[in-house]
């Protein structure tokens, strides 16, 4: 037991979660067709299991990194291996990790050709994402975020649907753009670090002491802002999402949505809001990202509120998921940045049960419109049943693990930026609304179409896929404090830190609440 | 599960209870909400599984809920023996916590919530029961009991909740119950929009409860009713800007929940739902909700005199509003759905002007006497269906509601006939009914807090309500039968089950009043019990409006003391019945069918000011509009279409651009080469 | 005599360049490559002179590369005269995407 | 004006006029000598320029086998009767020729660098001490023996693709 113990303490452990997908994915490729699946499911529940404890070793309460190893790689350049966990990245390597069966159990039926390629692009794609989660050096994060681009293109590319071609290079183009810019920044900083302590240097603790200049750490926070807003997506940069969700096959869709999109918030918490504290919280850059995740909220949520496609819905609705995120995220306080990372997860959860059970109809009838569905109910009433439940689920219905995470993120935003919160608030409005409607039209009324007659319920392995997601769901919802005290320690030191830096930096123009949501304020005893 | 030996041990404490004075120990609380959570299991389950297990269903459902109704009562009483006892919490566990906020999933007993959890379970109870006649031919049976448990088990949470965030669960869950009832029969489309419709205009009231919340948590750092309250006096300056801004989003929430005006306008739709879920959760529980907020919420509300006279103002200009409509509907339930706005606005209007006691005394008789009235209907509806059904004529939602199609059916519905009468006269507030009590009550607080105009209103808005209430019991049960030939031979009684529920309620309707007799009529030996019972919930409350705006006064404002008003009121009350009963009795109405659509004023209110179209034109389309634009024009084609498309276009022009250099002849490449080499190595010479 | 050398080669090579614009023979657009490339190589022996020898070196490497260009070339000559019996350049633009 | 210098102008004469000859005959056989001409001629400047091992592969590479190859493609296709003139209109006659003068400016631009009176004569002692062909030889197979096999593999597989190429289809 205590050998086990001292694995899970190591950045063994890390290190196998990371590569190991990797290694299998090229297995895959060797292997006789009809075995792949089978094989892919193996490994990738192999990797779940091996990475479930990990929730209970990891020390909670504990600042800083955990399972931690910096070795020099490459040290002429200042490249090392350096892998660390805390509570910011863990539940995000165990969704990740908790996604990555679900996944091939929902390409099972689904992906009837190019198997080997197909299986070895969804392993080798979960081993990038878990890099960036657990990447403590610039050069690593950069290739492993650069290794989650291509397989993802290719799934979208090969073995999507119509219009695929357009939306791989869509996806692509976007994020490759953005993601260039970040190099430049990166190489910036490293040249900066060479001149300040006259060694070469990628690590993160090296970089986070980098003395970035004046106007030069604004150009430097919008080349890292604008990667990952792409990829969260913030609201001008989000087209690109619909389009590749549409096309994607299911299991894409699903890592997309709950994990690929997570890299970009990830991406701000780690990256670019410590590495320039003042130039994210001076008053211009916070209000912009925060009338654009406001858009995010509000407008997307609107655009959602009139889609034809099911699967487009959704997108959009991601959108406006993340939005909240990036609230929480900027309004920096312990509470929105845990509820920020909370509702990572439980968007992840929520939208990937949505794409699946999005694809389950897609199985069934070869379209997303939501007009060529009505009266499910009365045909599927399973079915319907986990639609309404992820449904609500998504609205942050409490009870329900949505709740929580906005709860949180919003409370915690409202003692920093009370008229923010509020507008984003009204965002539950427009949830309902758009929600509710394609519920309506899809789940309730009479069935219109005559080949919904006929439709089947769930069989067992569609089961199996969505029930754990449901319990996740209903866990969250109701028993959500295992997971929050795993983020809270962390996510606290951060946003102090931060905000206590870039109050150093600049006058503190954003401290204080109460004088702009007037009244008195009362101490809080 | 709740076995003999349980009850017998709750036989003992009650009888020990009753013969010794002793502190406050709940008895088995966390059985109450956790009661109808295993009913909505087990009957989801079989609704799933085993749908044609009726027997079981039929156990189960209303099973549950009695045992429940029993724990409530047993606590009740001990919290009637143990005299003004301290509010006790039970926490289970922790909900969320992060560094200074945390939320537990605890329950609060005290005089307060105890009172409600027994309405409550008491009505719901009896509405199970009835559901059994009711539903018994249902496909799903077992789906709609396991709702409606869900609800009761949802509607306690909000009940029984110890702070702000776990009473939002269950003012979320009973919305999310009313929705999937609303819908229960989501086939046909009305029932499935109004549905939806009910669910989005609460959720414009659940943002406010949410911003009320975030804001309560920024300046007072806590989300626990207990410490709330005990901070409020001193946190919040009286009559601030924050917490009246607080309690103004609060009661944005309430308005939701509570169908007062502006968001009144699902409540109506709701009557889409089976009866007995009007009954339940859009007449006696759910949307009582709001006022019970409110009086929870009296600390804040007292420190926030604007806020309370906006809600006093909401609920009586609501309650007048809705009774007008209610002159003019023919649609059976729709009248009394008017009817429960109406009422609603009493209850607002009596917790606006610091009568705390008063408003959960008229929540309390009203859930019982609307209760009846609703289910009354059902009767008549329930009838109706069957003998259109059986005479092969139309039996849809549109025709057994009717009123113009109903007409002397006192002759074949006796019992639903009677108990109607008793409920009408209730809500007409004639003495010696629940309603004559607690809406004199209310009426009397409105002119003793100085509320002159207000008082005004609620005293129109009575005679109104006595009015219509007369008009809908002549319209069913008196006159000439209106039922066709054909159907009047299939017109048969509700099943038993049905009648017991009715009879059961009617009781409710007549005792449920003396329970707070006013001090101004000595008819019991102790008057105002409730108020006395109810002292420690709104103590605090009461204490900070009367240290900010005195006493109430003793004389109404024409003069008067309340013991005058009331007996005014009620002959009033019954001179109104009297004159209406006359002038309608004998008057003819066309059937639904021929009749032509009223004129002059009475299109107004037939057609319910017209606030619907309205809120349609400006609201509605707009921001549907709105929705579309953001995506074809905005999304689609600014930036999509001119942006990311354009870019790529302008990259791909660019490329053909240049390939057209690319000819294929030797000749072509051989010339841009040397071209180029001229130029650069004109740019080395130079 | 560097200067005449060089002046020379730069003669020769843009009548080269001249000679591959004026004709379509794809033969003689070839010798005119040969003769830009002996253009080259007088410069760099001409210049070798005072650089160093390896100039002279350079320009073996040429010859031996223009041998194998004029081998493959003309082969490739052949081989499009095989298909559309004539050397003219107007008549194969194989060379596009 | 001594002897040498004498020999190099008429020399560069013959190239020049060999070199103009051979872009505008119209006869593919006729332009083909003419380059065999001006290619003697370098070869002479060659001898002229202290290379007399390259003069002399000139005369036998060039002169002898490359060039002789080009011949014998002209007439194993048969082209040296010139059916139709190869040579393209008016306008490319003076196109041609001003993109040539363009050249040769901007050449003679860029050379204007070189040194007037070049200070020493490197190569001129090395010929004297170690004879044309080692002076070239020892720095081809000792500093650049690589690329002088690299050359030789090119020559193999020039040779190789050659055949491929031109051999008949099947």
């Amino acid at each position: 037991m205590s050998q086990l113990a001292t694995l899970y303490s190591s950045h063994w452990i890390i290190t196998f979660l990371v590569f190991f997908p990797a290694v299998a994915g090229l297995v895959c490729l060797f292997l006789p067709r009809e075995r792949i699946r089978y094989w892919a499911f193996t490994a990738a529940m192999l990797e779940f299991l091996v990475s479930l404890p990990l929730f209970w070793t990891f020390k909670i309460g504990r600042v800083g990194w955990q399972n931690f190893v910096t070795e020099p790689w490459i040290p002429d350049w200042g490249i090392s291996y350096a892998l660390g966990v805390d509570g910011i990245s863990l539940l995000l390597i165990l969704l990740t990790t908790f996604l990555l069966p679900i996944s091939v159990l929902v390409s099972w039926d689904q992906i009837k050709e190019k198997e080997r390629a197909y299986y070895a692009m969804l392993l080798i794609l979960v081993t990038g994402i878990l890099g960036v989660f657990v990447a403590l050096d610039l050069f690593l994060f950069y290739v492993f975020w650069e290794v989650t681009l291509i397989p993802m293109y290719f799934l979208i590319g090969v073995w999507g649907h119509e219009r695929r071609i357009y939306a791989a290079v869509k996806f692509f183009l976007f994020t490759a753009l953005g993601s260039l810019l970040m190099l430049v920044a990166i190489l910036v900083l490293f040249w900066l670090h060479i001149d300040q302590f006259g060694v070469t240097s990628l690590g993160y603790a090296d970089m986070l002491r980098v003395e970035v200049p004046g106007s030069l750490q604004y150009w430097l926070f919008a080349a890292f802002a604008l990667a990952f807003a792409i990829k969260v997506p913030i609201f001008p940069f989000h087209t690109w999402l619909p389009d590749a969700h549409v096309e994607a096959p299911t299991a894409g869709s699903v890592i997309l949505a709950a994990v690929l999109l997570k890299l970009g918030v990830y991406g701000f918490l780690r990256f670019a809001i410590p590495f320039f504290p003042s130039a994210a919280l001076s008053q211009t850059v916070l209000m912009t990202m925060m009338a654009l995740a406001l858009m995010g909220i509000i407008y997307t949520a609107w655009v959602a509120a009139v889609q034809p496609n099911l699967k487009k819905l959704i997108a959009y609705t991601s959108v406006a998921h993340l939005g909240f995120i990036m609230v929480g995220t900027f309004a920096l306080t312990s509470h929105s940045v845990t509820g920020g990372v909370l509702q990572m997860v439980n968007h992840g959860l929520s939208t990937g049960a949505l794409f699946i059970l999005a694809g389950f109809l897609y199985n069934r009838r070869h379209t997303y419109e939501i007009s060529e569905y009505s009266g499910l109910a009365k045909v599927i009433p399973v079915y319907s049943g986990c639609l309404v439940l992820v449904a609500l689920s998504s609205i942050g219905l409490p009870g329900l693990n949505g709740f929580v995470g906005e709860f949180l993120i919003l409370i915690g935003s409202f003692g920093r930026h009370p008229w923010i919160t509020l507008l984003a608030t009204t965002g539950v409005i427009f949830a309902a609304y758009y929600m509710l409607p394609m519920i309506r039209r899809a789940v309730w009324n009479d069935l219109r179409h005559d080949e919904n007659r006929q439709l089947l319920d769930l069989s067992r392995l569609e089961l199996a896929i969505i029930v754990p997601l449901l319990i996740m769901i209903v866990l969250m919802g109701v028993y959500p404090k295992p997971f929050i005290d795993r983020i809270a320690a962390s996510a606290e030191s951060l946003s102090e830190e931060i905000v206590l830096i870039a109050g150093q930096d600049a006058q503190p123009q954003q401290r204080v609440v109460a004088g702009d949501f007037t009244g008195s304020r009362a101490g809080t005893q | 599960m709740v076995g003999v030996p349980v009850l017998d041990s709750m036989l003992a404490l009650v009888q020990e209870a009753t013969t010794h004075e002793r502190a406050y120990v709940p008895f088995l609380p966390s059985w109450m909400i956790l009661l109808p959570f295993i009913g909505f299991v087990i009957n989801g389950a079989v609704g799933y599984l085993a749908p044609d297990r009726r027997k079981l269903v039929s156990a189960v459902g209303p099973g549950v809920l009695g045992l429940s109704f029993l724990v409530a009562a047993v606590n009740l009483v001990l919290l009637i023996a143990a005299h003004d006892a301290e509010p006790v919490i039970r926490s289970y566990w922790t909900w969320m916590e992060v560094g200074q906020l945390r939320i537990e999933a605890a329950l609060q007993l005290d005089q307060l919530s105890v009172m409600m959890a027994l309405v409550v379970t008491c009505v719901s109870f009896i509405i199970h029961i009835y559901s059994i006649g009711y539903m018994g031919e249902d496909p799903g049976y077992a789906r709609y009991f396991s709702f409606l448990n869900l609800f009761v088990f949802f509607m306690l949470v909000l009940v029984l909740a110890a702070n702000f965030p776990l009473m939002f669960v269950g003012w979320e869950g009973v919305g999310l119950c009313s929705y999937l009832l609303i819908g229960f029969w989501f086939t046909e489309p009305a029932k499935a929009d109004a549905g939806q419709k009910a669910f989005i205009v609460n959720r414009i009231g659940d943002f406010g409860f949410l911003a009320a919340m975030f804001a309560l948590f920024a300046y007072l750092g806590t989300l626990d009713f207990q410490a709330v309250f005990a901070i409020a006096p001193r946190g919040f300056e009286y009559g601030g800007a924050a917490v009246t801004l607080i309690t103004l989003f609060l009661f944005l929430g309430c308005t939701g929940k509570s169908a007062q005006i502006p968001l009144y306008v699902w409540l109506p739709d709701a009557m889409h739902g089976p009866t007995p879920v009007s009954a339940l959760i859009h007449a006696a529980t759910m949307v009582t909700a709001g006022v019970y907020l409110v009086a929870r919420t009296g600390v804040l509300f007292a420190l926030a005199p604007l806020s309370m006279t906006v809600v006093a103002v909401v609920g009586a200009v609501t309650a007048l509003f809705a009774a007008t409509i209610a002159v003019q509907q023919f649609d059976i339930k729709r009248v009394i759905a008017y009817s429960t706005i109406s009422q609603l606005g009493y209850m607002f209007l009596a917790v606006g002007v610091g009568a705390y006691t008063a408003g959960i005394f008229h929540l309390a008789t009203h859930a019982f006497f609307k209760a009846l009235l609703f289910l009354a209907s059902g009767a008549v509806i329930h009838a109706m269906h069957h003998a259109l059904e059986h005479a092969g004529e139309e039996a849809g939602e549109d025709v057994t509601q009717d009123m113009r199609n109903m007409g002397g059916l006192k002759a074949y519905l006796p019992t639903s006939f009677r108990t109607a009468w008793i409920g009408a006269l209730a809500l007409a507030g004639v003495f010696p009914l629940a309603g004559f009590f607690s809406k004199d009550e209310i009426i009397w607080s409105a002119g003793a807090r100085g509320q002159t105009l207000l008082w005004v209103l609620a005293v129109l808005t009575a005679l109104l309500t006595a009015g219509y209430i007369t008009r809908w019991l002549v319209m069913v049960f008196h006159g000439a039968s209106r039922v066709g030939e054909g159907a009047r031979r299939y017109l048969r009684a509700a099943p038993s089950v049905m009648l017991v529920a009715l009879v059961l309620l009617a009781v409710g309707s007549v005792v449920s009043g003396w329970v707070n007799v006013p001090e101004a009529l000595p008819l019991l030996p102790e008057f105002t019990w409730l108020h006395q019972f109810l002292h420690p919930s709104f103590e605090a409350a009461e204490h900070v409006l009367v240290e900010h705006m005195g006493e109430p006064a003793h004389v109404a404002p024409l003069g008067g003391g309340e013991g005058t008003w009331a007996v005014l009121s009620t002959t009033a009350a019954i001179l109104v019945v009297i004159f209406t009963f006359m002038a309608l009795r004998g008057k003819r109405y066309l059937s639904a069918r021929e009749a032509a659509e009223p004129t002059g004023l009475w299109r107004l209110l037939y057609r319910k000011w017209y606030v619907d179209e309205l809120y349609d034109l400006v609201i509605v389309k707009p921001f549907k509009a709105l929705c579309m634009v953001s995506w074809r024009v905005i999304d689609q084609g600014l930036i999509d279409g001119a942006l990311v498309d354009g870019v790529a276009y302008t990259t791909r022009f660019g490329g053909w651009v240049v390939s057209r250099f690319q000819t294929g002849y030797v000749g072509t490449y051989v010339l841009i080469i040397v071209i180029g080499i001229l130029i650069i190595l004109g740019a080395v010479a130079l | 005599m560097l200067i005449e050398s060089l002046l020379l080669s730069a003669i020769l090579f843009a009548v080269g360049v001249a000679g591959v614009l004026l004709r379509r023979n794809a033969i003689v657009m070839f010798m005119c490559i040969e003769l830009m490339l002996n253009a080259v190589n007088l410069f760099l022996v001409a210049v070798s002179r005072y650089a160093g020898i390896e100039g002279q070196v350079f320009v073996i490497f040429v010859m031996t590369v223009a041998a194998a260009e004029a081998a493959v070339g003309l082969a490739i000559i052949i081989s499009i005269f095989r298909h559309y019996e004539s050397v003219d350049v107007r008549n194969f633009r194989l060379l596009r995407w | 004006m001594d002897l040498s210098q004498i020999v190099f102008y008429l020399f560069a004469g013959v190239a020049v006029a060999s070199s103009v000859l051979m872009v505008t005959r119209k006869n593919p056989v006729y332009a083909a000598l003419y380059l065999v001409l001006t290619l003697f001629s370098i070869a002479g400047l060659f001898v002229l320029l202290d290379a007399h091992f390259l003069a002399a592969l000139q005369v036998v590479v060039y002169a002898g086998a490359i060039l002789v190859l080009f011949l014998f493609v002209i007439m194993l296709l048969n082209l040296g009767h010139a059916f139709e003139p190869d040579i393209r209109g008016r306008f490319w006659w003076v196109f041609a020729a001003g993109l040539g003068l363009v050249l040769l400016a901007e050449l003679v631009a860029v050379m204007r660098g070189a040194p007037e009176r070049p200070e020493a004569d490197i190569v001129g002692p090395l010929l004297e001490a170690r004879g044309a062909v080692a002076a070239v030889a020892e720095p081809l197979f000792q500093s650049y023996v690589v690329a002088l096999e690299i050359t030789g593999i090119l020559l193999l597989v020039a040779m190789v693709g050659a055949v491929v190429i031109a051999k008949r289809k099947a």
